[in-house]
């Protein structure tokens, strides 16, 4: 029971990892969205799993948002934004896919390196999950960097975000998990509200942060 | 008495929530406002009783020589601005940038962001630590919009995602720290009560510890403005309302930064980790000789004083990375004598950004002559920030550079060529704006309070003379404590 | 009784000098227009044109101030003290301590202080042409003369006059290099201060060569007078110095008596004869510079001062 | 004894408490400033309380009381405020306060003409305060707590007329060097006091550097204090701000705060550093006076700016002052304390002096300004018909500085110079070498001083007036008058009984000098000075006044009895070419001109360019004459282009994208994470 719930509770994890990497791969916005509910049901799983086998049944709750929420409600309404804001499909990616996908590699391997000798005193499961965690959070910050446009921006932040639930799922008993994945879903609804809003103010132009970033103090000297 | 001290901190941060939810519900700014000052002047009540009654510490919220006073000066300190953008904010109103809907909504979140600062302060539980701190930025996120510009919205999102940020960062901090006391500690709430983890902290896994403090230190340290985590800053000061600039540069640094440095006191007391002291002087150092340059070509004068703030908080770690008791000692009073000092500095920009109708510096000539309390409080005000006696933050930066001197020569030279670079480049701006000959702009008379800026002059310049016992005892014993 | 003596024979010293100056002067003169072929006026002229310049009425301009008027007894009263402060028949007088080499130059320099004010106070050109070149000339003399004074007082111990010709008598000078590079150098500036050819000429009246002549060139009558004395006394005094540091021969200390005295006076005579001799001699035999070249001509000399200064001080410990 | 200190034990509360009443009259002055008798109250207050603190430390010094100490609870929580009153703060009180005191009995009169009152009233008491509290300080806080406040009220004066943007300029310079200097003094307690925070002077004296702190120590004081005092190449604040503050302020800041620095440097090498001392400082020492000295002097020579000469003659001066200071150390380095006694008396006579006269000459300037409202000498002229009372004062303090006798100014010269001739019984060569050449730099600068002042007197009181303002003039009013006179008094008594002066400054000596003094002298006979013994050398002031009086009343009354005293007026003669246009006088510009081609050629790179119109053309020639200033475009004008051309640089860090900022933050996480990986 014990090796094969260690494996499960790894293979989910990895499975985030890998999904990351999709993230990464993706040039289109629906794509992106896609991969990315993609990316919150693995968590739901991989947090129930845990919860499963911590018997720590406030879990569930996280999964059960991370599930709804983040797998379902949040990609419709940005398909929506999408939609209404008519931004272009495609995310022009700076750098090469390709070395994104380098890139990514080198972090996760980053990630491994600084975990897997920090957490010798704690159990493997948490040291994998800890691990894989901060790979998911390392990729995720590498998305929100090497993408020009706002929605991916969310995303990748989102993809970060799960990162971290992973790993207050993996802390074995760790309280709060369940408020922080609430206070968590807050801010992102209120990231994306904020991009809807800009939009329906008729501040910008376009979500694209280049055209965000045009006005500024002190241009003229 | 400890039931007194109990119902003073339920009052902390019972008042400023209930006071928001009804402010949320009142219309008509003018008894808004009204509310807000009384709220405001409540929880400073409740925070001036601590002082005779602590409460004992429980899981959740706990009372200590460190953030006693830290908590006084954040009430204190929301106060006084709660007076000052009293009469501000009607300004405000008169010239158009706002809508009394949206003074609501401002007196509103004024005091739920009290709210989150206190219990932040409060808080024992590393989790609703940063619980608070979030609040905290989500709030002043909202503020900084405000007045919904195209400028005020671009700060707005850019504080927002860095914030999210150093957020998310700091999380990953705290489930590291849970991770590492779980071993010794078991599972479940006692292993994320701050006082609880500094017992135990000598027994926790250092490399775990080392790990979880680069993330809180990145967390926090965004939070907290420190280069090359600070681009949120400057916008969002420039760009939010005059008394909420005031409340970010005065208290929520300030909060940031006794975030961080609750945990260089685990880190401290874990023989086995490695000293926290060169991340956060290479830090310190960075922010410094950064915000010196950056403050020489600055055109908007609150963007100047935000700059000065990252200048400050560079100061200040850097002192606490110094460590040693006079350093630490440094540091702590440098903080009081900060938020002191630049919310003091910021009314003043409030007033003189509405007296003059901008805020660019090119435009803005002998304040002294149009306006002589006002001039002269500013050129005080950067006085005392720039270090000079008869203020309170001679003191700090005296011992700071000396004890340096005398342990760290090399380092002392960059903090010394730092100091000297950020007060020529801020006095070259400021001198301009105080002196020479006034050109014919606008010169209304003052309508705003200008008491708070003199109440807080006045507090830093007795500072600068005498320093209270017990203050310098908690200063003393926490300055041990942060090792 | 003895000490009554003694101020007798300083009194006497005074006015001993006051009664050379012109004599010296007529005498320099004369041996110059004999060296040119000429007859030349009596040595006495100097007195003679002094009596006249007296008993003359003063003209003074309308833009002249009190300061004019104070200047020349101001001028005279310090250069008359410093000469009187150089021990000339006799040594040690009674009043010797009062002022040391250091002081007489200074005293010099007061003198010069006031006659370049007296030059500038009516306001013409030419009083600001002379002052501004009198001013320069000596910012290079005086310290020329100065570091003459290091050198002897390094030698002898002392910057007080009797005391340095007393250990000039002594055998234990020798032949130095310093001491003859400080003899050159108080020769320059002695021909500088005194405002002879080359640097400056006492007989033109060309407006772009005088110095001397120009400050002076409003004053007339009394004034003038003191002011010619004055300069007379100057001359006297350097060459009295330059006897009684490098020829200290003969000189009598202060109560050794009657003969001494008089010996004393017959050698200071002879050495005055000798020094306005080759005064007159120099003068004749070298042109005039051009006033841009005296900064290099004094510099030599505040050079070849330093240059003795330095010697000892090196040489002191060997 | 024991009256001894029950009286040395008495004035130390006193004299504290003094400072406050300044304050406090300060204070109301910010809100009074404008009602007609306030000016009137402020200075007068300040003149008795100068008085009073004058009074006591005359009495300290010359009853050679034991110090006294006080602390307050003030301060550093855990240390207090120690103040302490000995020999040397004594002597420095003295000077502060007498020049002081001066300036207000002039600036009763003076700053009736004020016309920012509001900008000068609360400063000036602050002003004297801070000295007085920095001279009484006895712990590294209090002394740069109070040395800053003394730097930032003088600040405010200089901006006293700050509409006019040089004076801005000069202000803001000012403050910047003041924070500098504080910095570097800042570093040096910091190596006094150690790690562990003994910033107690008590204790700083106890403790024993190592040779090489020591060194770092001496270049750390002399960048502080040197920086405030004016030492080349920190001076160039100097001669910008003296002058912009109103006159009397400029008398304080030149005649006193530069010795209050002065006073810095001596505490801290001399009495807190002690033993051991190097002989290469007393060497470095040495050659910054020398060169300090002959600069200053170059730089006044070239100005026809009044105030602004006179500020560069402050410069000259304090090389004069740390020349003795180098010569008392080099000897004190090698154990001469007798010669070294004489070399800090010649130092702090001379300190003595020159608050004398630089206060003389600076209130002069305020009486010529008021009575014609310029300073450019090329516009001023003649003053000495309309104002001769003035014209007189000036006149002696001018002959002071240039060292003639029988005045003061000569007296610490010629004690300088005897220091000097003395230190061939020096030991290292490099001294040996060194102290010859600062000597000729000494006598050069005297003798270019007084062309400077021959310069200065001539063209601002005699001649012609050259512009309608200076023949407009009137005589200054009788407050003013008497301070000028008296400060003229004092320089004419410190000439002529140098003795009891030197008298004075025995126990100060004393103190810094390891119980080594100079002999009594008032037992002289005539009170005669005599330094080092008879068969040295000696001076007599006394009697070189009385007989040049003499000589000179003499002349004048046989002449006058005997011969013509006969005068007539006419015009002027000037080789037959009397010109009626005051324009064809000398200028300031042109009297220095031999000096500016002998000297100005070295050391400014002085050009001379004269464009001369082809012949049939009527435009008048022009000759055009341009300085460059060594230090500051060598020294100062990099570091600025520097600082601009860096934030100028980084200034697109303003401007990045969202993006950008991001990546920033991420590069800074992955670089500490690698950091953790390596660390282990």
């Amino acid at each position: 029971m014990r090796g094969l719930a260690f494996d499960i509770a790894h293979l989910l994890a990895g499975g985030m990892v890998v999904v990351s990497f999709l993230l990464l791969y993706q040039d289109r916005v629906y794509a992106l969205l896609n991969v990315f509910a993609l990316h919150s049901l693995v968590l739901a799983l991989a947090v129930g799993w845990q919860a499963y086998i911590q018997e720590a049944h406030h879990l569930y709750v996280t999964a059960g948002i991370a599930l709804i929420f983040k797998a379902v409600v949040i990609p419709t309404a940005l398909h929506r934004i999408v939609q209404r804001l008519g931004i272009h499909r495609t995310l022009e990616v700076v750098g090469g896919v390709g070395r994104d996908m380098l890139a990514g590699t080198a972090l996760v391997a980053l990630a491994i390196l600084v975990m897997l000798p920090v957490t010798a005193g704690a159990d493997a499961l948490a040291r994998e999950d800890l691990a894989f965690a901060l790979a998911v959070v390392l990729l995720g910050l590498l998305l929100m960097v090497t993408r020009q446009n706002a929605v991916s921006l969310v995303v990748g932040f989102m993809s970060l975000e799960n990162g971290l639930v992973l790993a207050a799922a993996g802390a074995r008993g760790m309280p709060l998990a369940v408020e922080i994945s609430v206070a968590f879903s807050v801010l992102i609804a209120l990231i994306v509200i904020g991009v809807f809003l800009f939009r329906i103010r008729e501040r910008f132009d376009s979500v694209d942060m280049q055209a965000m970033d045009t006005f500024r103090e002190g241009r003229r000297k | 008495m400890n039931d007194v001290g109990f119902s003073a901190v339920t009052a902390l941060l019972v008042v400023p929530a209930s006071t928001a939810l009804l402010l949320v519900l009142l219309p008509g700014y003018r008894v808004g406002a009204r509310l807000n000052v009384g709220a405001a002047l409540l929880s400073l009540l409740a925070a001036f009783t601590l002082f005779e009654a602590r409460p004992d510490a429980n899981l959740y919220l706990r009372v200590d020589d460190f953030n006693i006073y830290l908590i006084v000066l954040n009430n204190l300190v929301s106060f006084t601005t709660s007076v000052f953008s009293a009469s501000y904010i009607a300004h405000e109103l008169d010239t158009g940038r706002l809508t009394p809907a949206y003074l609501r909504f401002y007196h509103a979140m004024y005091q739920a962001l009290l709210f989150a600062m206190n219990l932040a302060l409060l808080a024992n539980n590393i989790g609703l630590l940063w619980v608070a701190i979030e609040l905290a930025t989500l709030i002043t996120v909202l503020m900084v919009g405000l007045y919904r510009t195209r400028a005020a919205l671009e700060a707005a999102w850019k504080y927002f995602i860095l914030g999210s940020l150093g957020i998310a960062l700091a999380l990953f901090g705290t489930i590291l720290v849970y991770l590492a006391a779980q071993p010794t500690m078991g599972e479940g709430l006692p292993a994320m009560a701050w006082d609880r983890l500094l017992a135990h902290a000598k027994a926790f896994d250092p490399a775990l510890l080392n790990l979880a403090f680069v993330f809180l230190l990145l967390g926090y340290g965004t939070k907290a403005g420190l280069v090359p985590l600070h681009a949120w800053l400057p916008d969002a000061h420039a760009e939010g309302p005059t008394p909420i600039s005031a409340v970010l540069s005065g208290l929520l640094l300030n909060v940031a930064l006794y975030a961080v440095l609750r945990f260089k006191m685990l880190m401290s007391a874990n023989p086995a980790a490695l000293a926290p002291g060169p991340l956060m002087v290479i830090l310190g150092l960075l922010s410094l000789l950064f915000a010196g340059l950056m403050l020489y070509r600055r055109g908007d004068i609150k963007r100047l004083f935000a700059y000065s703030s990252i200048e400050h908080m560079g100061i200040i770690t850097f002192a606490f990375g110094m460590g040693g008791p006079l350093a630490n000692f440094a540091g702590l009073l440098h903080m009081t004598m900060h938020s002191l000092t630049k919310s003091a500095i910021f009314f003043a920009v409030g007033h003189i950004s509405q007296v003059k109708g901008t805020q660019r510096i090119s435009t803005i000539r002998g304040l002294t002559v149009t306006h002589p309390t006002l001039g002269w409080g500013l050129v005080a005000g950067v006085i005392a920030i720039a270090g000079m006696p008869p203020f309170g933050v001679f003191m700090s930066e005296f011992l700071v550079v000396s004890s340096t001197f005398a342990r760290q020569p090399l380092l002392a030279l960059p903090l010394v060529i730092g100091l000297l670079l950020a007060f020529g480049t801020l006095l070259w701006r400021v001198h301009g704006v105080a002196f020479g000959k006034p050109d014919g702009g606008p010169a209304a008379p003052v309508q705003a309070s200008i008491l708070p800026l003199l109440a807080h002059l006045a507090l830093v310049l007795i500072a600068g003379i005498w320093l209270p016992g017990p203050l310098v005892a908690w200063f003393l014993h926490v300055a041990v404590l942060l090792g | 009784m003895a000490l009554i003596a003694d101020y007798l024979v300083q009194g006497c010293q005074m006015l001993l000098m006051l009664l050379l100056a012109p004599l010296l002067t007529g005498w320099v003169r004369v041996f110059k227009a004999r060296l040119l072929r000429r007859r030349g006026p009596s040595p006495l002229q100097p007195y003679r044109d002094l009596f006249k310049l007296l008993r003359k009425e003063v003209v003074l301009a309308d833009s002249a101030s009190w300061l004019f008027r104070v200047a020349p007894y101001l001028i005279f009263a310090a250069l008359w003290v410093a000469a009187a402060l150089v021990p000339t028949f006799a040594g040690g007088l009674p009043f010797s301590w009062t002022a040391d080499l250091i002081a007489i130059v200074a005293l010099l320099g007061t003198a010069r202080f006031f006659l370049a004010l007296a030059g500038l106070d009516v306001g013409t050109s030419f009083g600001g042409i002379g002052s501004s070149r009198e001013m320069m000339i000596a910012s290079l003399a005086e310290p020329a003369m100065l570091m003459m004074v290091f050198t002897l007082s390094l030698l002898a111990g002392t910057t007080e006059l009797s005391s340095v010709a007393r250990f000039m008598l002594t055998a234990e000078v020798g032949l130095r290099v310093s001491l003859g590079l400080a003899l050159l150098a108080l020769v320059m500036v002695a021909i500088a201060e005194n405002a002879r050819i080359p640097v400056d000429n006492p007989a033109t009246h060309l407006e772009l060569t005088m110095v001397h002549e120009a400050m002076v060139l409003e004053y007339s009558g009394r004034h003038l007078a003191l002011i010619e004395l004055g300069a007379s006394l100057k001359l006297l005094l350097y060459i009295s110095l330059l006897g009684c540091i490098f020829a200290p021969w003969g000189m009598a200390v202060v109560g050794e008596g009657l003969t001494a005295y008089l010996i004393g006076v017959g050698a200071y005579l002879a050495k005055l004869a000798f020094g306005g001799f080759l005064l007159a001699l120099f003068e004749t035999s070298i042109a005039k510079m051009r006033v841009f070249r005296v900064d290099q001509f004094l510099g030599a000399a505040l050079m070849l001062g330093l240059l003795g200064a330095l010697l000892l001080f090196v040489s002191r410990s060997l | 004894m024991s009256e001894e200190v029950g009286f040395a034990i008495m004035p130390l509360p006193l004299l504290l408490s003094l400072p406050l009443v300044l304050l406090a009259v300060g204070g109301y002055a910010v809100a009074a400033a404008h009602r007609p008798g306030c000016s009137r109250l402020v200075y007068g207050v300040t003149l008795t309380i100068a008085a009073v603190t004058l009074g006591l430390a005359l009495a300290h010094l010359l009853t050679a009381a034991v110090p006294a100490t006080l602390a307050l609870p003030l301060g550093l929580p855990w240390l207090g405020a120690h103040f302490r009153l000995d020999a040397l703060s004594a002597f420095f009180l003295i000077v502060a306060n007498l020049s002081g005191g001066v300036a207000s009995l002039f600036a009763l009169g003076y700053g009736q003409h004020e016309h920012a009152p509001e900008r000068v009233l609360p400063f000036f008491p602050a002003f004297l305060a801070g000295m007085n509290l920095v001279l009484l300080a006895d712990d590294a806080f209090t002394f740069l707590f109070a040395w800053e406040f003394m730097s930032l009220s003088s600040w405010a004066l200089v901006l006293a007329h700050h509409q006019d943007p040089a004076n801005a300029r000069a202000g803001y310079l000012y403050l910047v060097m003041a924070c500098f200097g504080t910095l570097a003094l800042l570093l040096t307690f910091g190596l006094l006091a150690g790690p562990d925070g003994g910033y107690n002077f008590a204790a700083i004296r106890a403790g024993q550097p190592t040779p090489g702190l020591a060194a770092l120590v001496l270049i750390l004081a002399l960048l502080g204090a040197g920086s405030k005092a004016g030492l080349v190449p920190l001076h160039v604040w100097l001669p910008l701000a003296h002058p912009a503050a109103p006159s009397h302020v400029s008398a304080l800041m030149s005649g006193v705060m530069t010795k209050v620095a002065v006073y810095g440097f001596i505490r801290i090498v001399f009495d807190l550093l002690g033993e051991p001392v190097v002989w290469w400082w007393g060497g470095v020492v040495l050659a910054l006076g020398g060169i300090t000295a002959v600069l200053g002097v170059l730089y006044a020579l070239m100005q026809h700016d009044l105030k602004r000469l006179l500020a560069y003659h402050t410069v000259e001066n304090i090389g004069i002052i740390f020349i003795g200071l180098g010569l008392a150390l080099a000897f004190q380095a090698n154990q001469m304390y007798s010669i070294a006694a004489l070399a800090l008396t010649a130092a702090l006579f001379h300190v003595l002096n020159h608050s004398l006269f630089k206060s003389l000459l600076f209130l002069g300037t305020g009486a010529v300004l008021t009575a014609t409202g310029e300073r450019d000498m090329e516009r001023l002229g003649g003053l000495i018909h309309p104002m001769p009372w003035t014209a007189l004062a000036f006149l002696i303090g001018a002959a002071a500085i240039s060292a003639l006798p029988p005045l003061n100014g000569f007296v610490s010269e010629w004690l300088t110079f005897q220091a000097i001739l003395i230190s061939p019984e020096l030991p290292q060569w490099l001294l040996r070498f060194l102290v010859p050449a600062v000597g000729a730099l000494l006598a050069l600068s005297a003798a270019l001083a007084a062309a400077c002042f021959v310069k200065a007197f001539g063209i601002t009181f005699l001649g012609r007036p050259r512009s309608p303002a200076a023949a407009r003039a009137r005589e200054t009013d009788r407050y003013s008058l008497s301070a000028l006179f008296a400060l003229a008094t004092l320089c004419l008594l410190a000439g002529i009984l140098p003795g009891l002066v030197v008298d004075g400054l025995a126990p100060v000596v004393g103190l810094l000098n390891g119980g080594a003094r100079l002999a009594a002298q008032y037992s002289q006979p005539w009170l005669t000075l005599v330094p080092v013994g008879e068969v040295k050398s000696t001076y007599n002031g006394l009697l070189v006044l009385l007989f040049m009086a003499l000589s000179g009343t003499v002349a004048a009354g046989l002449i006058h009895r005997l011969a013509s005293n006969a005068a007539r007026r006419g015009p002027a003669w000037d080789c037959g070419f009397p010109e009626a246009s005051p324009a064809t006088q000398y200028t300031a510009g042109s009297f220095a001109q031999p000096i500016r081609r002998v000297f100005g050629s070295i050391v400014f790179q002085a050009r001379e360019r004269v464009t001369m119109p082809p012949p049939g053309d009527s435009r008048p020639a022009r000759l055009e004459v341009e300085l460059h200033d060594p230090v500051w475009e060598r020294g100062y004008a990099p570091v600025a282009n520097a600082v601009v051309a860096i934030s100028t640089r980084f200034n697109y860090l303003q401007y990045l994208t969202i993006r950008r900022y991001l990546s920033l933050v991420f590069g800074a996480l992955v670089l500490l994470l690698l950091g953790m990986v390596l660390w282990r």
